[in-house]
């Protein structure tokens, strides 16, 4: 198809954009003289009509198979130019233009300099156009279905918009419950929404819905394949409860000889479970759940004389038989919205946390203050650890209550010493709306918030913060240096910054606004789709303005914390935004794929896999040929994947990865004939 | 032929006269030897053992361009090697002149190489006689050479000491001579018997040696001998044994194109040590492996060259021995031939 | 190397797609006038460029060279000008230290905003390698004898 | 110091495996104190293995220069182990070259041998030329002490040391299965001297260095053969289409010839010094190398050859990696 090069090369006046200053007949004249070259013709305006049907006409009547365009930049016309190739059946990568316009005569007012120049250009693109190749263009076909990996209020936002739109959602979730991070929380700020009663709904909606297929305490293992085409791998775990018989009435964790034993996840290990749990009452789906790690029977092979939950589930609910089941399907689309951890404030020692009982984290408060938490909503100050040695009838003393409460922001934030330059964004707003229902709940107990800056930049932000001050809440602006004990009450050795006072604040109970960090496991999902992160390890989208939830894989997107912090409204909107992005190829069926892509030359590879570790886009695979009877690695490119950008072929010391339309043998050429002279 | 003396303070003064010419002498830059041509006869250095790098790419260059052209037109620029003019290379080593005249027979065999052949008609060889072996692994008594051989060479020069015993040995020698003669200075009674012993005690000093009779016929025959893998198995495949040998004479032809069309086609040196050396455009390559490629080396000089020629393609001078960077050793090939059964 | 008044330097640029190219045609369609010593070769990502061309440019009659990226952070496939920064680093320190003055050898960030910049960078980079003259190190000789 | 007899018993063990198919070590020389690499298939051939400061060789260039002739219908592949010993600099040349996954670790026998410096061959051979009958070289203390034609002669050690192991950094080899001696203490390192003393020459100056070792260059590629680094199926250098750079040999195709190898090298040289060993016309290559190596280590704080999991440094990049000659 390629054929002996024949070349026709069109140079444009663009009126007197071109014209006016740089001598066209001379390009003309000098162009035919190039070799390959079999007609060299100008034109007032070479992108209308009749300028088109010159090209046409010689393609069909000189039997032209490569056409220069000399004019405005291919930003401008290549598209254009493509078309009128392809309206003759030539393949429209045969087409090089040499942009005398943006870069030549709009830019030179000395017409010998600017002809010259033209000249020059134009060559270049001719040896080059000696040398293009036709490419295909492909489309691949598009699965209408979505992979929503994570079932915090992103996932299930965006889940819910996919299903609504009439798209099939696969739904997968690690923790035995949907509803992330936000249904742990109490109150939300600024409007102090109850988190649960909002979210709750939501919640039911995904478990119910017909588009949505929901895979709770369930795990991602494989995905292979690209946009359109993902073959994916979930491994559900076993609960050790057949969901279909599990009524939800919780006879079983009563039952359980280890109830109460151990911390539960979903209260931050303030408040206690048994081996076979339900995280938390509103859990969708409200089924119990095994935990195989501490359950006595799993674990020592024997639980009394039977296993109690066995014995209490009268659904008979409970197999301990039951083995992990592995699921395949196909998606089109991937959203990651896998959320975020907190930072782990053991990194801050000098705070103390997990030293002294009632150093808490802003999270664990939450759940303390929670109306649904352990202690029904009660602020009362902790005796960690002490439960399991309570001998039986031993009288429990009555809760102390705090008489003080002091806030530390910005723990594991904007730190450099612990590796977290960013603002997290929430703990400012959120220290605020604790410190309100520590007023709300304990009017006398004195509140105090030492800050670094209070940022209060949202919708009803600024004013929320105004109301917290108003209520009693003291903010000093320092940052604490250390706590530690005196008597009974913890000290927060600060520096009141605005005065330059240096402070020791007495307090009952310490809460750290923590940060939000990458999840501990982001691993995982970075080397099951090649993510990239950003500095902060968050993942990164593909462009931080103009493409906020793609990534640089084609067809897999991001919602909520997972790229960066952000509150509650700021997750729902970007949810909403990579439905709307993931429904797009699904809603066409069909995307095209790049054709400038790479090429290896399976002989010559060397199988380093230096172009493998530098496409950004995960496009290079090593796979084992057999050369001569050897086994050996080469590189190779999946097609669909590949966006062209070339970075491989800079990369290979061999020369054996290319891209096409910017080959090596494309691009000497052209270095040839802009240097020579 | 009268002999005459060069005085070593005169030496400058010659080397300017024979300035006139292109003249060639070796040259040194850090430790290399290199045969160049001279501007400025303190460029020469005439106090070396043997020259890196042999002076056979004085008369059959690296690189040469054997005409021009521009593509599509029919006409030709051939080079004219004649523009090079007269040329002298002066101070060579006896090995080197005599491996230009083995190198001379296949220019001039079925087809007179016109570019060699001139070049070397222009070329007048002023010699350099070993008194001392250049070096431990020199051969040349081997193969029919001496440390005073005097094939090929014009004149040739003996270190006395004070002076240099100047043997005009051709008519071109004797022109050169004549050249010279404001320079040199009637030889003094009995230098040219001194000179005999010198040679004589000059051989006696060549310490390695292999008996080649038998040699060329024998190769063939171990074709397939187990020897080749063993003493090819270190080698590396570059181009050191050929590039500084002096009887090696493959080259490669390439044209040279720019874009514009005018192009040059040039021939340059190939070697028979590199894998794409026959390698054929279908991508198959009936010397495959190293194993192949130093048999090829080592029949080409010892059994093809001389069936064709009558003598060895080797002179002796054992640079392949001292540059080889893995020590393979010529005369060990050719010891395990001569035992190979 | 004496510095010529009337030496036009030639030099040749690799530019990428989506920034330093569409920098330059806004330098076009803004009409800002730069000297016309500098001939563009497009690229799709400055991530394409093989520090070797930079040696084959040189070569070929080039006295400079120039290669021009997206800034950090904004290169549309995301790495390939990160990619280009240190290859381009090392081959211009490695050419330095040959004997090519580094006035030959540059790079800049450009964005596809920046047309006043693309003329900043043209003019300094011809400022730059006209005081140090033609490129005569190891430039190809035309067709040699 | 290495016990021979050690070597060679453990070698014998070795070449007796049935998953090993060949093991590459040192044996004497032809002439003089020359020793050159042994290939050895068979127990009845480990006699000949010898080590000692005229073991210059980096045997690591052997495993990926071996060629692979098509395996004949019906055969398999022999993949057996090939055992190879190597000195502190060769060994780094095996992890790279696992780093950039020319081979997989089980393919490789090491045996490591700690290295108290080789010679430079080039000065032996100047300090005691004419040597032919084969003499022996032991480092003993701070002196090599030379055996041949039956005279024994000391020399310092610094006198007849190569170069490259007056800056060693990694005496004792980064990977093997065996050791044949106890480890040996860093005893140099690397101040980059020569680099820098080049750097601070002008522009004039540099070239006219470069140009005069250049021009000598005769192309026999040499130094691209030997090196552990350069295992291309199929060299770019050597290619018709595109054509990097002409065959021709003069002043600017030798030095874009130069150019492309030491940039092929940048962040992959692990100054082994091979190249700079074999070139037959002296051209310092390593000084050419060792620019880029001081510039990765200084920029990028990357040192080739001494991690196999570490990404190859052109394949990776820091966001805050150093702009400042950015326009």
């Amino acid at each position: 198809m390629n054929g002996k090069p024949k070349i026709g090369v069109y140079v444009c006046h663009c009126g007197t954009n071109i014209a006016g200053v740089v001598d066209v007949e001379e390009v003309v004249k000098f162009a035919s003289t190039l070799p390959d070259v079999v007609i060299a013709r100008n034109y007032s305006y070479m992108c209308s009509d009749p300028g088109q049907a010159l090209i046409t006409d010689d393609i069909e009547k000189l039997g032209l198979n490569r056409v220069v365009v000399a004019s405005c930049s291919p930003r401008m016309h290549e598209p254009t130019f493509r078309k009128t190739l392809l309206s003759v059946d030539l393949n429209p990568y045969f087409l090089e233009m040499a942009n005398i316009r943006e870069q030549c005569s709009w830019v030179h007012e000395d017409p010998i300099a600017a002809t010259e120049k033209a000249k020059r250009i134009v060559e270049a693109a001719v040896v080059k156009a000696r040398r293009l190749e036709a490419l295909d263009v492909k489309e691949v076909d598009v699965e209408p279905s979505c992979l929503v990996i994570g079932a915090g209020i992103a996932g299930i936002q965006a889940a819910l918009d996919i299903a609504d739109a009439g798209f099939k959602v696969y739904l997968v979730e690690k923790n035995p419950s949907v509803g992330g991070h936000m249904i742990q929380l109490d109150k939300t700020f600024p409007t102090l929404d109850c988190s649960a009663c909002i979210l709750t709904p939501k919640m039911v909606d995904v478990a119910n819905h017909p588009n949505i297929e929901l895979m709770t305490y369930s795990q991602v293992e494989e995905i292979g394949g690209y946009i359109g085409n993902f073959d994916i791998k979930v491994r559900k775990k076993s609960r050790f409860v057949d969901m279909d018989k599990c009524t939800g009435c919780g006879d079983c964790a009563e039952a359980c000889r280890m109830a109460g034993r151990f911390p539960n996840e979903f209260d931050e290990g303030i408040g206690m479970r048994g081996a076979i749990y339900l995280p938390f009452p509103q859990a969708v789906p409200a089924k119990y759940t095994i935990d195989k790690e501490n359950c006595l029977f799993l674990t020592k092979g024997k639980c009394g004389e039977s296993p109690k939950c066995q014995e209490a589930c009268q659904a008979k609910a409970i197999n301990f038989e039951l083995e992990d089941e592995i699921v395949e399907f196909k998606v089109g689309t991937i959203i990651v919205a896998t959320g975020y951890d907190v930072f782990d404030a053991r990194k801050k020692p000098e705070y103390a946390y997990g030293v002294y009982d009632n150093v808490l984290t802003a999270l664990e408060f939450e759940r303390l203050v929670n109306a649904s938490g352990p202690t029904g909503g009660q602020i009362i100050m902790l005796e960690r650890g002490k439960k399991k040695k309570k001998k039986e009838g031993e009288e429990a003393e009555p809760p102390r209550v705090p008489e003080s409460i002091t806030f530390i922001q910005c723990v594991g934030s904007r730190d450099k010493s612990v590796g977290n330059e960013y603002c997290s964004r929430v703990c400012c707003m959120y220290t605020a709306k604790l410190a309100h229902l520590v007023k709300d709940k304990l009017h006398d107990c004195e509140v105090t918030v030492f800050y670094m800056d209070v940022r209060a930049f949202g919708k009803g932000f600024e004013e929320f913060y105004d109301r917290v001050r108003r209520e009693g809440v003291r903010y000093i602006r320092g940052n604490p240096s250390e706590i530690f004990k005196r008597g009974d009450k913890l000290v927060v050795k600060a520096e009141d910054t605005l005065t330059s006072t240096p402070l020791e604040h007495e307090t009952d109970m310490v809460v750290l606004s923590v940060g939000l960090v990458p999840r501990s496991d982001n691993r995982e999902i970075i080397d099951l789709l090649k993510l990239s992160q950003s500095s902060d390890l968050f993942y990164l989208e593909a462009h931080p303005k103009l493409r906020p939830v793609d990534t640089a894989s084609d067809g897999i997107f991001l919602a909520g914390v997972c790229q960066g912090p952000k509150d509650i409204p700021d997750a729902v909107a970007q949810a909403k935004g990579a439905a709307s992005a993931a429904m797009i190829p699904m809603a066409s069926g069909k995307v095209k794929v790049e054709a400038q892509t790479s090429v290896v030359n399976e002989e010559t590879c060397r199988g380093c896999g230096f172009c493998v570790q530098v496409c950004p886009y995960s496009a290079i695979e090593l796979v084992e040929v057999n050369r001569m009877g050897w086994p050996v690695k080469v590189a190779r490119v999946n097609e669909a994947l590949c966006k062209g950008c070339g970075a491989c072929a800079a990369a290979c010391l061999s020369g054996s990865i290319q891209q096409r339309s910017f080959k090596d043998l494309q691009l000497l050429p052209q270095i040839q004939a802009l240097g020579v002279k | 032929m009268a002999v005459k003396k060069l005085s070593k303070d005169k030496v400058k003064e010659a080397l300017q006269e024979l300035t006139k010419f292109r003249l060639i002498a070796p040259a040194k830059s850090d430790e290399v030897v290199i045969f160049k041509q001279i501007e400025n006869p303190d460029e020469a250095y005439l106090e070396y053992g043997n020259s890196t790098v042999p002076p056979k790419r004085v008369v059959f260059p690296q690189t040469e361009t054997l005409f021009r052209f521009l593509r599509g037109s029919p006409e030709l620029k051939e080079k004219d090697v004649e523009e090079e003019g007269t040329t002298v290379i002066f101070g060579l080593r006896p090995c080197d002149a005599r491996a230009m005249a083995i190198v001379d027979r296949l220019f001039s065999w079925d087809y007179e190489d016109p570019y060699y052949l001139k070049r070397r008609q222009l070329t007048t060889l002023v010699g350099l006689a070993c008194v001392e072996p250049p070096s431990v692994n020199c051969f040349c008594t081997s193969l029919g050479g001496s440390p005073f051989g005097t094939e090929g060479l014009d004149i040739l020069l003996t270190d006395m000491g004070d002076h240099y015993l100047v043997q005009a040995l051709t008519e071109k020698g004797e022109k050169l001579q004549e050249t010279l003669s404001a320079h040199l200075e009637d030889a003094p009674a009995g230098d040219e018997k001194k000179a005999e012993e010198l040679a004589a005690a000059a051989e006696g000093k060549i310490a390695r040696s292999i008996n080649t009779e038998g040699i060329p016929e024998k190769l063939p025959t171990l074709w397939e001998h187990e020897l080749w893998k063993k003493v090819s198995a270190a080698c590396l495949g570059c181009g050191i044994c050929t590039f500084l040998c002096p009887t090696c004479h493959c080259f490669d032809i390439q044209d040279e194109v720019e874009e514009t069309g005018e192009g040059r086609r040039a021939r340059m040196w190939d070697s028979c040590m590199f894998s794409e050396y026959t390698l054929h455009a279908s991508g198959h390559n009936p010397r495959p492996t190293r194993r192949e490629r130093t048999r090829n080396r080592i029949s080409h000089k010892y059994s093809y060259y001389p069936k064709r020629f009558e003598v060895i393609a080797c002179v002796g001078c054992g640079r392949c021995i001292n540059l080889c960077p893995v020590n393979i050793d010529i005369l060990e090939i050719l010891e395990q031939v001569v035992d190979a059964s | 190397m004496a510095e010529k008044t009337d030496f036009e330097p030639n030099i040749v640029a690799f530019l990428c797609n989506w920034c330093s190219y569409a920098g330059a045609d806004l330098a076009g369609t803004s009409r800002i006038h730069y000297p016309p010593n500098v001939r563009v070769i497009r690229v799709m990502c400055s991530g394409r460029v093989n520090p070797l061309f930079v040696m084959n440019a040189l070569q070929q009659g080039a006295d400079g060279v120039l290669i021009s990226g997206c800034h950090p952070g904004d290169c549309h496939y995301m790495q390939g000008n990160y990619y280009a920064r240190r290859r381009f680093n090392l081959m211009r320190n490695f050419l330095e230290y040959l004997g090519v003055e580094p006035e030959r050898v540059r790079m800049s960030w450009v964005s596809a905003s920046e047309g006043a910049k693309w003329k900043e960078v043209i003019e300094e980079v011809v400022n730059g390698v006209k005081a140090v003259g033609p490129m005569d190190m190891f430039k190809r000789r035309q067709l040699n004898w | 110091m290495v016990d021979i007899e050690k070597l060679r018993e453990i070698a014998r063990e070795i070449i007796s495996r049935d998953d090993v198919r060949q093991l590459i070590g040192y044996r004497q020389g032809t002439y003089g104190f020359r020793a050159r690499p042994a290939f050895v298939t068979d127990p009845g051939e480990v006699d000949k293995l010898i080590f000692s400061p005229a073991c210059v060789n980096n045997l690591a260039t052997y495993i990926t220069l071996e060629e692979r002739l098509p395996v004949p219908r019906g055969q398999e592949p022999d993949l057996r182990k090939v055992a190879v010993m190597v000195k502190g600099c060769d060994s780094r040349a095996l992890v790279q070259q696992m780093e950039e996954k020319a081979y997989e670790r089980e393919r490789i026998l090491v045996l490591g041998i700690p290295c108290t410096g080789v010679v430079d061959m080039d000065k032996v051979e100047k300090r005691f030329p004419g040597v032919l009958a084969r003499g022996e070289i032991v480092l003993e203390g701070d002196k090599f002490l030379l055996t041949y034609d039956g005279k024994e002669e000391e020399v310092a050690k610094g006198e007849l040391l190569a170069d490259k192991c007056t800056r060693c950094r990694y005496p004792t080899p980064l990977v093997y299965d065996q050791l044949l001696d106890e480890e040996v203490a860093r005893f140099a390192d690397d101040d980059y001297a020569d680099v820098e003393a080049l750097e601070k020459r002008s522009a004039e100056e540099k070239w006219a260095y470069w140009e005069e070792k250049f021009s000598r260059c005769i192309r026999c590629y040499s130094c691209r053969n030997v090196c552990p680094m350069c295992y291309c199926e199929d060299c770019v250098l050597d290619r018709l289409n595109p054509q990097w750079m002409r065959r021709s040999v003069d002043v600017s195709e030798n030095t874009a010839y130069h150019i492309a190898r030491a940039y092929h090298l940048a962040g992959r040289c692990i100054q082994c010094g091979e190249c700079q060993r074999v070139c037959p016309v002296d051209i310092p290559l390593m000084e050419l190398n060792r620019k880029f190596y001081k510039d990765v280590e200084e920029l990028y704080d990357y040192e080739p050859g001494t991690n196999a999991e570490a990404p190859p440094l052109l394949s990776t990049f820091k966001v805050d990696d150093r702009e400042d000659f950015i326009m």
